[in-house]
């Protein structure tokens, strides 16, 4: 209730900002947003508009007098033929200007060849599989990927008395992803991979694998699932499992302990380590003031996780590109100047590779402390400037 | 000279269902151009009988034969194209269909259309057209369009009849025809039945004594699986196995 | 007493109705009056066709299927594999979707016919999952849940490409419906398709009017397994995109429920769903992108308890009721 | 060896248990009505956000939450029941597969709306956390848990059908309906009164499978737990409770065991077995058509 109320005093803030700034004749600037905002990823989405939106809120909404407007479709995917459909209908009829938003990996590659057709910058905003940024050069992604992570955490545990690791991935594609850059950089740092099974995306039941790995008797158990029921589920099951009795850690991408769900994990997931870009607990002004902002339009009750800072980061992206543009969305001089962005983020310093146009984030160490009533990621390590190691272009 | 052979006949037919034997080694024939009641008290398996003959039901042991065809084995489809034909007891038609549909689907399956595909009715209006002409036959003509749900029960009862005549039987068994059907509609079912063709053989299962004697020229009685007894009408009537079998059926209720 | 002359029902169903060809020119002319929604007219076309596909089996020949994006998706990869791995060329690609199709309907065909009701329900359901779960694990080569890329089609006939409005989409959409629509009316206008009627009225009596079903229903069941193939060929090559979802239990259970909407067994049961759901997608879903599922879930519900023979069923009970009694037996129909 | 396999068994059981409790009411209705609920799913969502929200705002005990959740579900069912399924017992199913997805559409966007698309977990006692010894066995406490009530649970309804009085009706009324109605029984109120036990049911189910699979969303009723409860009533044979249960207990036991043993094609595991099993008999392993 408080967030649909508070919703909603941010909209109408946002467009009182606009009105004020904008002059009646110039056209406003469009940017077609393409997220989930129903379905299964549905909270995926809405995260990542809400805060897209916060940030126009937050900056005026208008550039030169021209109106920022926010088009956003939802694709109640994955579905990538709508997605591809709403990309084409928003180019095409709504004449926007950007494409923006893309929470999952099939939807954004589905547009793809469309943004380098009408030369409009699609600007990334989750999809966290590598290949994404390789399939139009309109591309630029502002979130990360999962490879970064992968390689970052298995560098650590290798840096820190892990030798043996086990790793469980949901069987899809970010899931073969992270298990493959895992065991790349794991191994190459001179850790052994002590088995690894990868888990059926239908079946929230994970005790059977957890057995297995109690019988390999690995140091570590090295896990990638989606963010949301199954990262509570898998979690439980390393507890219920006795694993932690037998000695054996559990690590993992940042995804199970995403800000969103992290309070449902209760306390087994305390002491977890994960590697992620984003904790909303980063000791930063930007970020104490970007949660702050998130709470007071969104409820307190919601924490900002990292899909929200993917949508923040890729709006600021965005409208800094614009205002240098001083309100001129060319497209091709918009994607040189996102390209090249670099800035003090929420999360921390971000920037983008201009080779790749692909995220560049500082990959935080983290671990899960009860803190004031709820858990948080504490971060205790930090790899900066880390790329998807993986990509050559 | 040989005798005739029997339009059907079957010889030391049996099917039980574990201890319950439906069919205990009956032999059997119904000479061409029969009218022959099959009777016996409720689960003395004549309905079983009719499924064996028609190929629902697999037998155990024992031989099938048509006009001197060997059958035993053959699927029903081929039976039926051979000539054996049967209706239900409980109307088994096609709701949604007319009539003249039901019929017309009939014929085709009868003159091997059927499986045509890509070429619709056009050419085969003569087949339509004799569909209509039997329905006149049996007093359908006027629910030739009528949705077959829609038509009350005798009516349906006669179109039960009438699918079975358009597929041109040789033996026809009719299981319990006039089933249910309530006395003023009755008419035009037994006319319809007194009125089929002289050259099938029919053999009907039927409940109501008088039918039985207004039709059957020969009654077979059967009992728990077995033939208890075969003769003409006057004979059964007199028979006192037969007597004592319906009338302990009776008390058995 | 007979005013209708012997016959006569068939030849006059099959007569093609002034309805039917206003209703093909209107879909022909929407580049006219929806330019900008094109990519929508052409997906919708192609659920209209995958939707008939299923109509033939559950509306004309009552066999449910709650796996049918099986075809779909194996006509879908086909395309897609064809065009990435360097056979461009539309029309042909589309032919081997069919058929490729097809054949895994015909093999499917032989588990099929041996079932009904609920276990023929439940067995579609698991080959499709499975399919699904097979193409998941052969990520190799389907590209997995990341979906398959590079698909690259050369224009139609070497002279229309296909353009970001859709419009060369559109018309290659539009000629092959039209096509899938012209054979499946004339299949079940054929004494064939009235046998497969009889099987849905009465599988039980078939057998004892002499007709050999499992032979036909095998057969059917191939002819509508192409028939998604080529609905998914087509989706393939006008996104220019294969996701797993094209074999997904959704697709599945979507395609029935808008051929349930639009009324089975009536031939444009599935066009006419496909547009209701659909639009009504894209408009509910516009309008109110968090909630829309409830406004959608609100027809569904509305439509079972106004026009439980769905729109199309809908409409000629409403027909009849305008004409009277004496048309029933017709408008029924 | 030993302690692998028992293990192996004990979680199989408690993910099958959890599977009957939700999919149960759905074979008795499906099979009492020829009734096709797809939006069963909805009743074990609605109890698991029932029972969240009765533990973390409302402050009620874990234990006491539970059979409230069941009560209420069940009154829900049976309002629902009345008001609106009744009228469709005759119409054909693909016309229930409409209206309870259409139903179910509904539900999905109601609990967006008042419990958010973010999933939602819920808390439960700490003796539910972690292991415990039981029969020489480390084993997880809310799997015991689950195992213990819900196999409680499955005795009370199979020994109930076939003891008592009501459950001799709603055999009786699974068997034929018209031989039942015949015998003087009020069908309509037997199937009422089954279709509320199996919504409440359905949604204990539910409150109970919010910690087993992690959380609950809003999608929760159109997911694959639908499939699951289908696979389960149908391998079990529509309205048998005994095949309800075998076939609960055997898909969690082959998930089980393909994923221990054979976790390359655990995915496949369940709809194969499913597909052979109906191949085998189609009326389900305990079925009586």
């Amino acid at each position: 209730m408080i967030r649909r109320a508070a919703f909603a005093t941010a909209s109408v803030l946002a467009l009182g900002l606009s009105l004020v700034g904008a002059r009646a004749d110039s056209p406003p600037i469009r940017i077609g947003f393409i997220v989930d905002l129903s379905g299964e990823f549905a909270d995926y989405g809405t995260e990542i508009l809400n805060a897209a939106k916060l940030y126009l809120a937050q900056h005026g909404g208008a550039i030169a007098g021209r109106k920022i407007e926010i088009d956003a479709k939802d694709t109640g995917g994955p579905n990538p033929e709508v997605a591809k459909r709403l990309a084409q209908e928003l180019i095409v009829n709504d004449k926007v200007d950007l494409l923006a938003g893309f929470t999952l990996t099939p939807e954004a590659l589905a547009v793809a060849p469309l943004a380098t057709e009408a030369k409009k910058p699609m600007v990334i905003m989750n999809a966290a599989t590598s290949i994404v940024t390789e399939k139009s050069p309109y591309i630029v992604r502002f979130s990360f990927t999962l490879g970064e992570i992968a390689s970052v955490l298995a560098k650590w545990a290798a840096e820190n008395g892990i030798k043996k690791v086990y790793t469980l991935v949901s069987d899809y594609g970010p899931g073969v992803n992270a298990e493959g850059a895992f065991k790349k950089y794991f191994t190459l740092a001179g850790g052994t991979i002590a088995g690894s099974d990868r888990s059926p995306l239908k079946g929230p039941e994970f005790a059977p694998f957890m057995q297995r790995v109690k019988d390999a008797k690995p140091d570590a158990l090295f896990v990638f699932v989606p963010s949301g029921d199954q990262g509570v589920a898998v979690t439980k099951a390393y507890q219920d499992s006795g694993l932690a009795g037998a000695g054996i850690k559990m690590i993992a991408t940042g995804d199970i302990t995403d800000e969103a769900v992290i309070d449902q994990l209760g306390d087994a997931a305390v002491g977890l380590v994960t590697a992620f870009h984003y904790s909303d607990t980063h000791p930063s002004e930007a970020n104490k003031e970007y949660v702050k902002a998130f709470q007071a339009a969104y409820g307190s009750k919601l924490r900002p996780d990292f899909m929200s800072v993917g949508g923040y980061d890729g709006m600021h992206g965005i409208y800094d590109a614009l205002v240098r543009l001083n309100g001129n969305a060319d497209p091709d001089q918009a994607l040189e100047i996102l390209r090249r962005e670099k800035f003090e983020s929420p999360r921390g310093p971000f920037w983008v590779d201009p080779d790749t146009r692909d995220a560049v984030n500082t990959v935080y160490i983290r671990k899960v402390e009860r803190q004031g009533g709820r858990l948080v990621n504490t971060e205790f390590k930090a790899y900066p400037d880390t790329k998807d190691p993986d990509k050559t272009k | 000279m040989t005798a005739p052979t029997p339009a059907l006949a079957t010889s030391g037919l049996s099917k039980s269902f574990g201890a319950l034997g439906v069919a205990r080694s009956i032999d059997f024939a119904l000479p061409a151009g029969a009218r022959h009641a099959l009777i016996g008290p409720n689960g003395a398996g004549k309905t079983s009988f009719i499924n064996l003959l028609t190929g629902a039901l697999a037998p155990d042991a024992g031989r099938i034969s048509l006009s001197g065809t060997d059958i035993t084995e053959m699927p029903t489809h081929r039976r039926v194209k051979l000539g054996l034909v049967r209706t239900f007891q409980i109307t088994s038609l096609f709701p949604d269909f007319t009539p003249l549909e039901s019929l017309t689907m009939t014929i085709c399956e009868r003159e091997g259309v059927a499986g045509r595909m890509l070429r619709g009715f056009r050419r085969l209006s003569h087949l339509a057209d004799e569909a209509h002409a039997l329905l006149a036959g049996i007093g359908l003509a006027d629910s030739a369009h009528a949705i077959t749900r829609t038509l009350p029960y005798g009516r349906q009862r006669l179109l039960e009849i009438g699918v079975a005549l358009a597929a041109r039987p040789r033996v026809l068994l009719l299981d319990e025809p006039a089933a249910g059907v309530p006395e003023k509609e009755s008419g035009a079912l037994l006319e319809a039945i007194a009125a089929l063709p002289d050259d099938i053989a029919v053999m009907f299962i039927e409940h109501d004594m008088d039918l039985v004697f207004r039709f059957a020229r020969s009654i077979t009685v059967l009992v728990a699986g077995q033939v208890l007894c075969e003769g003409t009408p006057a004979q059964i009537a007199e028979d006192a196995r037969v007597r004592e079998v319906y009338l302990g059926a009776h008390f058995d209720g | 007493m007979e005013s209708i002359a012997p016959g006569a029902g068939f030849e006059r169903r099959s007569r093609l109705r002034a309805g039917e060809v206003l209703l093909w020119l209107a879909i022909a002319a929407a580049p006219l009056y929806v330019p900008g929604h094109l990519v929508l007219a052409s997906q919708i076309l192609i659920t209209a066709l995958f939707a008939l596909s299923l109509d033939l089996l559950l509306g004309y020949g009552g066999m449910i299927s709650l796996g049918h994006a099986a075809y779909f998706g194996t006509g879908a990869y086909t395309a897609g594999l064809l065009a990435q791995h360097g056979w461009s060329e539309p029309i042909s690609g589309l032919v081997a979707a069919m058929l490729v199709a097809a054949a895994l309907g015909f093999a499917a065909s032989f588990v099929i016919v041996r079932l009904s009701g609920v276990a023929l329900l439940m067995v579609t359901l698991g080959l499709g999952l499975l399919l699904f779960e097979l193409a998941n694990a052969l990520a190799d080569i389907t590209g997995g849940s990341d979906g398959l890329q590079g698909v690259e089609i050369a224009p139609l006939l070497g002279l229309f490409g296909f353009d970001m409005v859709g419009r060369t989409g559109f018309v290659y959409a539009y000629l092959v419906a039209l096509g899938a629509f012209a054979l499946v009316r004339r299949i079940v206008h054929s004494p064939f398709g009235l046998s497969l009627q009889g099987y849905r009225e009465n599988p039980a009596r078939m057998a004892q009017i002499g007709a050999p079903m499992a032979a036909r229903l095998r057969l059917v069941n191939t002819i509508s397994a192409g028939l998604a193939g080529l609905a998914g060929g087509l989706l393939a090559q006008t996104t220019q995109f294969v996701g797993l979802d094209a074999l997904g239990f959704e697709r599945s259970a979507e395609v029935v429920i808008i051929l349930i909407l639009g009324g089975g067994g009536r031939l444009y049961g599935g066009l006419v769903g496909a547009l209701v759901f659909m639009i009504g997608r894209d408009v509910l879903s516009e309008a109110n992108p968090e909630y829309w599922y409830f406004w959608l879930g609100l027809i569904l519900v509305l439509v079972v308890l106004f026009m439980p023979q769905g729109i199309l069923g809908g409409g000629a009970a409403l027909l009849v009721r305008l004409r009277g009694r004496a048309a029933l037996g017709e408008a029924a129909r | 060896m030993a302690v692998e396999l028992l293990t192996l068994l004990f979680n199989g059981l408690a993910y099958g248990v959890l599977l009957f409790l939700m999919a149960i009411g759905l074979s008795v209705t499906m099979g009492m009505m020829n009734f096709v609920n797809l939006a069963h799913g909805a009743f074990a969502m609605l109890g698991g956000y029932l029972g969240i929200s009765l533990t973390t705002r409302a402050g009620v005990p874990f234990l006491a939450a539970l059979p409230l959740v069941f009560v209420a579900v069940g009154a829900v069912g049976a309002g629902i029941e009345v008001t609106l399924y009744r009228r469709f017992y005759r119409s054909p199913q693909l016309t229930h597969v409409l209206f309870t997805i259409g139903l179910t559409f509904m539900a999905v966007a109601g609990a967006t709306y008042v419990w958010g698309s973010q999933i939602a977990a819920m808390r439960v006692p700490d003796w539910l956390i972690g292991q415990t010894m039981f029969l020489g066995l480390q084993v997880g406490s809310y799997r015991l848990f689950l195992l213990l009530v819900g196999g409680a649970i499955a005795l009370a309804l199979v020994f109930g059908l076939e003891r008592t009085r009501f459950g001799a009706m709603v055999r009786a009324t699974v068997d034929n309906r018209r031989m039942a109605q015949s015998l003087g029984i009020d069908v309509g109120r037997v199937f009422s009164l089954t279709f509320a036990l199996g919504s409440g049911l359905a949604g204990l189910g539910g409150a109970l499978a919010v910690n087993f699979l992690g959380g609950i969303q809003p999608a929760f009723p159109l997911g694959y737990l639908l499939v699951y409860f289908l696979i389960v009533v149908t391998v079990g044979g529509l309205g048998s409770t005994l095949g309800a249960l075998a076939a609960a207990l055997l898909l969690g036991l082959a998930d089980a065991a393909a994923k221990f043993y054979a976790p390359v094609i655990a995915s496949f595991a369940i709809y194969l077995v499913m597909v052979v099993l109906l191949m085998w008999r189609p009326h389900g392993i305990l079925g009586r058509r």
